[in-house]
């Protein structure tokens, strides 16, 4: 019973599962609409829509023992076609013009076995295949409502399978979910839930504090102190999928050898930035992913700080005391604003000087990063959903992609390749900390720490099982 | 200074005291470099049903002392720094305004004693129309609803012989000429049956015969509600007929005051003396063929001084025309109908020509909103044409270059109306003066272009250091010269001088006059005198011409215009002239009459007028002479 | 009369082209969307983007899409967003009765505020009352915007617990928002009200207008007001025009759904059918606007009519 | 013909008059006072506030003489940074206002002068630019141009050149009509000199008082371009900066934003006083 109250920062404006790629999506998609399989807070795949699955014909077929008895919210059957038309459509015209299509290309098509089971035919490996297929592109969808409705329509008023149904969407200010009585997994317990789209984390913060919302999922870091002191509110951080690194322009200047982009990273204090600024909401790593992924190697360390040896290495390189390099990063992000000054703070002090320069996110993003029209260094940050490395190091380090304007390692390419086309995932682990540890000797990068995720919660709300990917599944959920 | 000490004004006819006694009023402005005392000393008494003049000086402290009567210096920057105003209110009872509250002041003022100010046209708000700012007072303090207070504006304006007045309560002042301003004034000062009425040159802008209409309008007033009338001029016959008691003020002091017979018949005080020897007198010229230029009665160290010999005024170079005006026609679109299309015009000036020759001066006199000032402002090129062609020194107006244009705005000089309005707010009246002359490279030299302004200053009987002073800081007959004197600094041919000697005490507008003929002597200059004051035109014109209702209804010499008028307009101007004999009243029927309306529908155009010579160049309207 | 403001009809068709061809070309110069909608995904090739753009009609020449814009405005139809397909219109639709709420007040209450303050402190020029005055409403402009606003949530809603924070329900929620643009605007509204004032409290009307016994308060509301209206009403008019469109980061702040945000997003977007949507219609009102003002000159000074 | 002038000796000067003067006196100190410290800061903080500190991070003022005015989040002295951070705030408010002002007077007294084609012209130019969103502008201007120091005075130009054009075609517009402006065009005073000697004095009193507090808007201006990402270089301290900077530490630590608003309310203080000591000084009306 009751209503709990959920800020995000984000409208999608679409809640077709093959139009977006945002969290924000995943933070309501996730209740409206179930995979075949689902991932649970704690990063586990278990049955979802299908009961079971296993690879056949040497990996190249995956058979799904469908869930029986399962409808979607407006009556219609779940079986068999529903998925067929779930990935037809995602594979097809359609999931073209989105952005979901393009994580789904190994499989080459879907196949009706009975009404219960279905095949995936696949045309290349996809270690990551069945994460994905617990990500947003992969849900569920009613063949019959789509058809008659439209995809337009569909958008605009979503049916899926999930706990919670689509009750009532003003664009940009709200949204509200009832519950589904009839659900799988068992009926949750809130009646309703209502999500506010609320852009400034501070300004989520204050509803938090005035008792507006139960669950904020963008709170500033400097009020995390000040909303834990308030007795009915609680911060809960954790572990998230956001890792962030200045990412070294190869091409440019002093950057291009190796050593001293080694003595930069070592020049810098990453502790001491995690523990001050992001007061101890991040933690440090080694490669460019967090402790959740997969392929992250605990037994890798960073480099050390050591600005004296940094000094020494630098002097050896040949560079100038006073020689300067740009750094460019998202402007509005405050909290990296101060930690990119930190960066500079830091580098000044082996004598390298740093002039930041802010830019409008997506122009840095969609320009300055994929045209290499970057200064030396650049703020790279990235929230692999997947939790596996391969899906970051691929996007990141492959030649000619989007992130990665500048390298073009045959070595690392070779590396990435082997360990995309193996469905041996020991294999694959093996390959991935390889990667790492070339990336970091090869210093493409100065990783700097894996965010938390954090929420700020009240604490009338209980059970909220919060994920650390932001994709909320309030089954179990209470309020007072 | 020999200041004859007040002595008690006749008995009051009530045994109740003076409505008002002023007892030894001083009124101080701050200046640059000290303090102005602008009134020193000055006591006097108005009673009930009683007409005191103020006569004097220009800048002698008139204006100044009205306001102070009423507590309006406390806002112009004055201060009342020495004696009483006691004020037998009917209402609220004796007591002294100058330590009256602000709030008490605010239910007298309007009420009880209420004010015409002396330039109409600064003292209307532009913004808002003539109906409504009559009818504030009246809602103010007579309670009246909106509509009643319309209604009862709408017969005030009628009562001042407003024509249209249904048309002027919803216009904007900007578009009434000077008179019909001044008669809005009067109308609001009148709204509320004041107990006092303080009137500052009320009649300056109006033709005589309104101006006779509306001393009679005050008079019936006062007759009915034992008004007092508290009234300032400089127009020795108007103080004739209307006072019973006269103050003289001179130099912020008052030198005599008494009874108006006394003071007609046996001035004491020398410029009491030089005052009424410098009025001008209708018919003083009679039998001459050109004006001439009369020995100058000046006061010198207490003693009166005659100066120069009297000249006849023969300047006139008749072989060219200088400035010829044919078939000018200026109109103004007053109402509109949804789609912009004017439906209703104001015939301002209607197929009016005429000529004037070099060293020539021709008088417009005629009907207050006849359209005088509009001839002057369109010659000026300020308002456009509606047709009619100007031509000077032969060549058209409309096909000029731009440079003979420019050299025109040098040649051509137009004196507006309102002195106040015409001078800008933020510069020095120096700036002023030397502005013509910068503007067209007269002087390079700054230091011969100071020399000239203070020259010029001087000349207008006001002294150099005024140059550093701003246009709010001096009085309206001292705005006046100083608008004169910017006219004259620019060397011109022809000035067009609209009502400029108006606001002057006779002997400062002796002087000025005087100037102006001898500037006319001596450089052939050409003078378009619009005026309503006839004893000046005599004075001064060598034609007259005479307006109404924007046409040109009689035109000839002085000698026709006077001693052989034909027109019944003209005719009835010259009755109505006041004489300054105590005494004297002007024949009533002769200001009765329609008040004929300038605004005509779009396509019924008013009769145009042909005029006959009945004269060798003496023309009148035929219908007349028919 | 008609025929001015026929004329002007004409010259706002040519301002909204200018208007939205500028911004639907600056905005493509600034981004391309179907990066940004790929962003999310693991690897994308030049094709997935060519097909995104072709999903989007962007495949098209410039000014065939421009011309295809206009065609759809002229009919009502203002296009779909590329996020996610919603309706510009009913987005828009959603958005302008919070943005005019928004502005008409804080306008509204900051004319009812610096009005009589602006006299004030011009009646007693140099006293007390006036440095006062002067000096706190100066407060309003040496903080920005959306520093007076988070101090107002802190106060009025997280201390004190009286208005909601954020969000658009209800007239409370009016409260702040409006506030925090009323003091910023009221900074600049004062001081111009004082200055223009005191150059008409000089005039000699006024003098006239105080002869006649009227109370303080109809010389100057009445009589010296109405003089001095034209800075004033050229200003309101301006802010009106920066309240349609420009104060994002207040709206950010309270999250307000307004026009200023919903353009924002779209900037940063790119989401060329919603910021073109909605520049036309910000376009509309401040052509609008500006008429208004303009036909208000004539009326505050009829002088100005008169030609 | 005169009542002469009294001599000054005992004359008690007006009230209006003394306030006068302590006014351009107050405001030139505080003014002055303002740039001094302002440009003597690189002297007196030689490091230009930039040695951080991160263990001293975000102490209170008025607690220790070495961070008179507390630290930041990066433990910079805030007291260096307000006083370096003013040498770019006010260079940026004083240029852009001054370019802004002499841009959007030229045209908005060509337009109201002139009117006709001109004023037509100008201002649906007007119009457009104010139907522009800002951000647009700005995310076009500096993305395409860079996000320099001269780039973003130059923006700020652009995006508020129309206040002062409208404000001043208005004013124009009922200045023209006054008869003193008649009388002048009447004895054939040239545009030029019309709109220096006539228009101009009369307009310009609403006008100074937009310029001096368009001084405030722009520095604040520069806090709302970083709100959104476009700012500067955020090692170079401002006041804009460092009031966007400070908004995330409003509950927490106040000090880091409210001290660059009280510099910036010193400076626009300063220079309004001395604006409207100007003001003054240009009618010599208001001697109320
Ligand atoms: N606001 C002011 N500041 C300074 N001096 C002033 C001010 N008002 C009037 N004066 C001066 O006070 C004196 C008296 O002025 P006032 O207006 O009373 O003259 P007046 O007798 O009415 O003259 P006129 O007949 O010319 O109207 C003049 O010398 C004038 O210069
Ligand atoms: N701008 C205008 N708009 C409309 N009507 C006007 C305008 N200017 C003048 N008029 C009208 O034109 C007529 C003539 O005005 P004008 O000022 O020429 O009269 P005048 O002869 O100078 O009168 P006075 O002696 O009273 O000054 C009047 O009826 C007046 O109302
Ligand atoms: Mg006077
Ligand atoms: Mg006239």
């Amino acid at each position: 019973a009751g209503t709990l109250n959920v800020a995000l920062h984000q409208d999608p404006g679409n809640w077709d599962p093959i139009a977006t790629f945002l969290v924000s999506w995943g933070a309501v998609g996730s209740q409206v609409f179930d995979g075949l399989i689902i991932r649970t807070p704690d990063m586990k795949l278990v049955p979802g829509l299908a009961t079971k699955w296993e690879f056949t014909d040497k990996n190249t077929k995956l058979r799904f023992t469908l869930r029986p008895n399962v409808k979607f919210h407006d009556g219609e059957p779940f079986d068999a076609e529903a998925v067929k038309f779930t990935f037809d459509r995602l594979l097809g015209e359609e999931g073209k013009k989105g952005p979901q299509q393009s994580n789904y290309t190994s499989i080459d098509k879907v196949v009706v076995v009975n009404p219960m089971t279905v095949d995936f035919i696949l045309k290349s490996p996809d270690p990551v295949l069945l994460t994905k297929l617990a990500g947003y592109g992969a849900m569920i969808v009613p063949p019959k409502y789509i058809k008659e409705k439209g995809s337009q329509f569909f958008g605009m008023n979503p049916v899926g399978t999930g706990p919670f149904k689509f009750s009532e969407y003003k664009p940009k200010i709200a949204l509200a979910l009832e519950r589904n009585p009839n659900y799988w997994g068992g009926a949750p317990k809130v009646d309703n839930l209502n999500y506010r789209f609320i852009a400034e984390p501070a300004t989520q913060a204050a509803e938090l504090q005035a008792g507006r919302i139960d669950v904020a999922n963008q709170i500033p870091l400097s009020m995390v102190e000040t909303l834990k002191k308030d007795s009915k509110l609680a911060v809960l951080s954790m572990d998230g999928p956001v890792a962030l690194a200045l990412r070294y322009n190869t091409q440019r200047g002093i950057m291009k050898d190796k050593e001293v982009r080694k003595a930069l990273t070592m020049a810098v204090d990453r502790d001491a930035i995690i523990k001050t600024i992001l007061l101890g909401n991040a933690k440090p790593i080694a490669s460019f992913q967090g402790v959740l992924s997969f392929g992250n190697d605990p037994s890798m360390k960073p480099l050390p700080f050591n600005p004296a040896q940094a000094q020494a290495m630098l002097k050896k390189a040949g560079v100038k005391p006073g020689t300067s390099i740009q750094l460019d990063f998202r402007g509005p992000d405050s909290n990296f604003r101060e930690v990119a000054q930190a960066v500079a703070g830091y580098l000044q002090a082996v004598g390298i000087t740093v002039s930041l320069k802010p830019y409008e996110t997506n122009v840095l993003l969609n320009d300055i990063i994929p045209n290499g029209k970057t200064g030396e260094m650049w703020q790279n940050q990235w929230g692999g959903w997947t939790f596996d490395y391969d899906n970051t190091a691929y996007a990141m380090y492959y030649t000619k992609q989007r992130w990665n304007p500048f390298d073009d390692d045959a070595k690392l390419n070779a590396l990435l390749h082997t360990q995309r086309n193996t469905w041996d995932q020991a294999a694959r682990k093996q390959t991935l900390h390889e990667i790492a540890r070339y990336v970091a000797d090869q210093a493409l990068e100065m990783p700097l720490y894996s965010l938390n995720t954090v929420y700020g919660l009240n604490k009338r709300a209980k059970n909220l099982d919060l994920p650390a990917d932001g994709r909320f599944r309030f089954v179990n959920a209470t309020v007072e | 200074m020999p200041a004859v000490h007040p002595a008690p004004l006749n008995a009051a006819p009530q045994a109740a005291g003076p409505l008002l006694s002023v007892r030894s009023l001083a009124v101080e402005f701050p200046v640059p470099g000290g303090r102005l005392r602008a009134v020193d000393g000055l006591s006097f008494d108005v009673s009930a049903g009683r007409t005191l003049a103020i006569v004097g000086e220009s800048g002698s402290g008139k204006s100044v002392t009205s306001q102070a009567i009423m507590r309006l210096t406390d806002y112009s920057g004055g201060e009342i720094v020495d004696g009483q105003i006691l004020f037998n209110s009917p209402v609220s009872g004796p007591q002294d305004l100058r330590l009256a509250s602000e709030e008490a002041m605010r239910s007298i003022r309007g009420n009880e004693i209420a004010m015409i100010f002396q330039e109409p046209m600064t003292s209307l708000n532009p913004v808002f129309t003539i109906g409504n700012q009559i009818a504030e007072t009246l809602v103010l303090h007579q309670h009246m609803t909106a509509a009643q207070a319309r209604a009862q504006a709408l017969s005030l304006l009628e009562l001042v012989r407003l024509p249209d007045a249904g048309r002027l309560l919803d216009a904007y002042p900007h578009t009434l000429s000077g008179g019909m301003r001044q008669r809005a004034m009067i109308a609001m000062a009148l709204a509320c049956k004041p107990a006092l009425l303080i009137a500052d040159e009320p009649t300056t802008a109006l033709d005589v015969t309104i101006q006779a209409q509306i001393l009679n309008i005050i008079r019936e007033l006062q007759r009915e509600l034992q008004t007092a009338v508290m009234f300032i001029t400089h127009d020795m016959g108007v103080v004739a007929q209307m006072a019973d008691d006269v103050v003289v003020m001179w130099r912020g002091r008052q030198v005599e005051q008494g009874p108006v017979d006394r003071i007609f018949h046996h001035p004491q005080h020398p410029y009491t003396r030089a005052l009424l020897a410098a009025v001008p007198k209708l018919g003083s010229q009679a039998g001459l063929a050109l004006p001439r230029r009369m020995p100058l009665v000046v006061l010198e160290d207490g003693q009166l001084r005659e100066v120069g010999t009297e000249q006849v005024q023969d300047t006139v170079d008749a072989s060219a025309p200088l400035l010829s005006v044919d078939q000018l026609t200026t109109r103004f679109d007053v109402a509109h109908n949804l789609l912009g299309r004017a439906t209703h015009r104001v015939h301002a000036v209607e197929a009016v020509s005429f000529e004037i020759y070099p060293g020539e001066t021709l008088a417009l006199v005629g009907e207050s909103g006849s359209g005088k000032s509009t001839i002057g402002k369109t010659l000026q090129q300020l308002v456009q044409a509606t047709s009619g062609t100007v031509r000077f020194e032969g060549k058209e107006l409309a096909g000029m270059h731009a440079q003979d244009r420019q050299r025109l705005r040098q040649e051509i000089q137009y004196i507006f109306q309102d002195p106040y309005a015409s001078l800008d707010p933020r510069k020095t009246v120096g700036f002023s003066i030397a502005e013509p002359i910068r503007t067209h490279r007269l002087l390079d030299d700054p230091r011969a272009v100071q020399k000239r302004v203070a020259e010029l200053l001087e000349c207008v009987g006001l002294r150099p250091e005024h140059a550093q002073r701003y246009p709010h800081e001096f009085s309206g007959g001292q705005r006046q010269r100083i608008c004169i004197a910017r006219a004259l600094s620019c060397n011109p041919r022809l000035v067009i001088a609209d009502e400029s000697v108006s606001a002057l005490d006779v002997s400062v507008q002796a002087q000025i006059i005087d100037l102006m003929m001898e500037l006319q002597a001596q450089r052939g200059l050409s003078y378009l005198f619009i005026t309503h004051d006839m004893a000046v035109v005599e004075k001064i014109s060598h034609r007259v011409a005479v307006m109404y209702l924007g046409q040109i209804v009689e035109i000839g010499s002085r000698q026709d215009i006077f001693e052989r008028p034909q027109h019944p307009y003209t005719r009835k101007l010259l009755a109505a002239v006041p004489v300054a004999e105590p005494g004297h009243r002007i024949d009533s029927r002769l200001i009765q009459g329609e008040i004929p309306s300038p605004m005509r529908k779009v396509g019924h155009g008013p009769e145009i007028l042909r005029l006959v010579e009945v004269n060798p160049g003496h023309r009148v309207a035929q219908a007349a002479v028919a | 009369m008609g025929g001015f403001v026929l004329k002007r009809i004409l010259q706002a068709i040519f301002v909204l082209l200018v208007v939205t061809l500028f911004v639907s070309y600056a905005v493509r110069l600034s981004g391309d969307p179907a990066l940004m909608l790929s962003q999310g995904a693991g690897s994308v090739t030049e094709q997935d983007l060519q097909n995104i753009r072709a999903g989007l009609g962007l495949d098209r020449p410039f000014l065939v899409q421009y011309a295809d814009f206009v065609r759809g405005i002229v009919v009502g139809d203002f296009g779909r967003s590329f996020m996610g397909g919603t309706p510009v219109r009913g987005l828009i639709a959603d958005a302008l009765p919070a943005t005019l709420a928004l502005a008409f007040v804080s306008l509204l209450l900051s004319v009812l505020v610096s009005v009589p303050l602006g006299i004030h402190a011009a009646v007693n020029k140099g006293r007390g009352v006036d440095q006062v005055i002067r000096i706190v409403s100066l407060v309003g402009l040496s903080f920005p915007n959306f520093w007076l606003a988070i101090m107002l949530v802190l106060l009025l809603s997280v201390t004190l617990q009286l208005l909601p924070p954020s969000g658009w329900d209800g007239p409370l929620s009016l409260v702040m928002p409006a506030l925090t643009m009323a003091i910023i605007l009221s900074a600049t509204n004062v001081r111009l009200v004082r200055t223009a004032m005191l150059e008409t409290l000089s005039s000699q009307y006024i003098t006239v207008a105080r002869s006649k016994g009227l109370a303080e308060r109809a010389v100057l509301y009445k009589h010296a007001l109405r003089n001095c209206a034209i800075p004033l009403i050229t200003y309101i008019g301006l802010q009106f025009g920066n309240l349609i469109g420009g104060i994002v980061v207040v709206e950010k702040v309270f999250n307000w759904p307004g026009l200023g945000t919903l353009a924002f997003d779209a900037i940063s977007g790119r989401d060329y059918p919603v910021l073109q949507g909605t520049v036309t219609v910000l376009a509309l009102v401040i052509v609008a606007v500006n008429l208004l003002v303009d036909l208000a000159y004539g009326l505050v000074d009829p002088r100005i009519r008169s030609k | 013909m005169q009542p002469a002038v009294l001599p000054t000796a005992a004359a008690p000067q007006g009230r209006a008059f003394q306030w006068r003067s302590l006014e351009f006196i107050a405001g030139a100190l505080l003014t002055g006072l303002m740039v001094l410290l302002v440009l003597l800061s690189v002297w007196i903080f030689p490091d230009r506030g930039s040695t951080m500190d991160l263990a001293a991070r975000l102490s209170p003022p008025f607690a220790q003489w070495a961070h008179a005015l507390g630290t930041d989040p990066l433990g910079r002295d805030v007291l260096a940074r307000v006083l370096v951070g003013g040498r770019i705030s006010l260079m940026v408010g004083l240029l852009s206002t001054l370019g802004a002002s002499l841009l959007g007077i030229t045209i908005g007294l060509v337009a109201g002068y002139y009117r006709g084609v001109w004023d037509t012209i100008l201002m649906r130019c007007v119009d457009v630019q104010l139907a522009l969103p800002f951000i647009l502008i700005a995310l076009t201007f500096i993305s395409i141009l860079g996000g320099g120091l001269g780039n973003i005075i130059v923006f700020m130009i652009i995006s508020q050149w129309v206040q002062f054009a409208r404000l001043v075609r208005g004013l124009v517009l009922s200045v023209r009509e006054r008869e003193y402006v008649q009388a002048a065009r009447a004895f054939g005073v040239r545009d030029l000199s019309m709109v220096r000697h006539h228009i101009l004095p009369n307009v310009i009193g609403p006008v100074i008082i937009l310029v001096t507090l368009n001084v405030a808007n722009n520095i604040l201006l520069e806090s709302s371009l970083t709100f959104l990402g476009l700012g500067v270089d955020p090692l170079i301290p401002s006041w804009g900066g460092m009031l966007a900077d400070g908004r995330t530490y409003m509950q927490t630590a106040w000090w880091v934003s409210v001290f660059p608003g009280v510099a910036i309310m010193l400076t626009v203080l300063g220079l309004n006083l001395l604006g409207d000591w100007l003001r003054d000084r240009l009618d010599p009306t208001g001697k109320l």
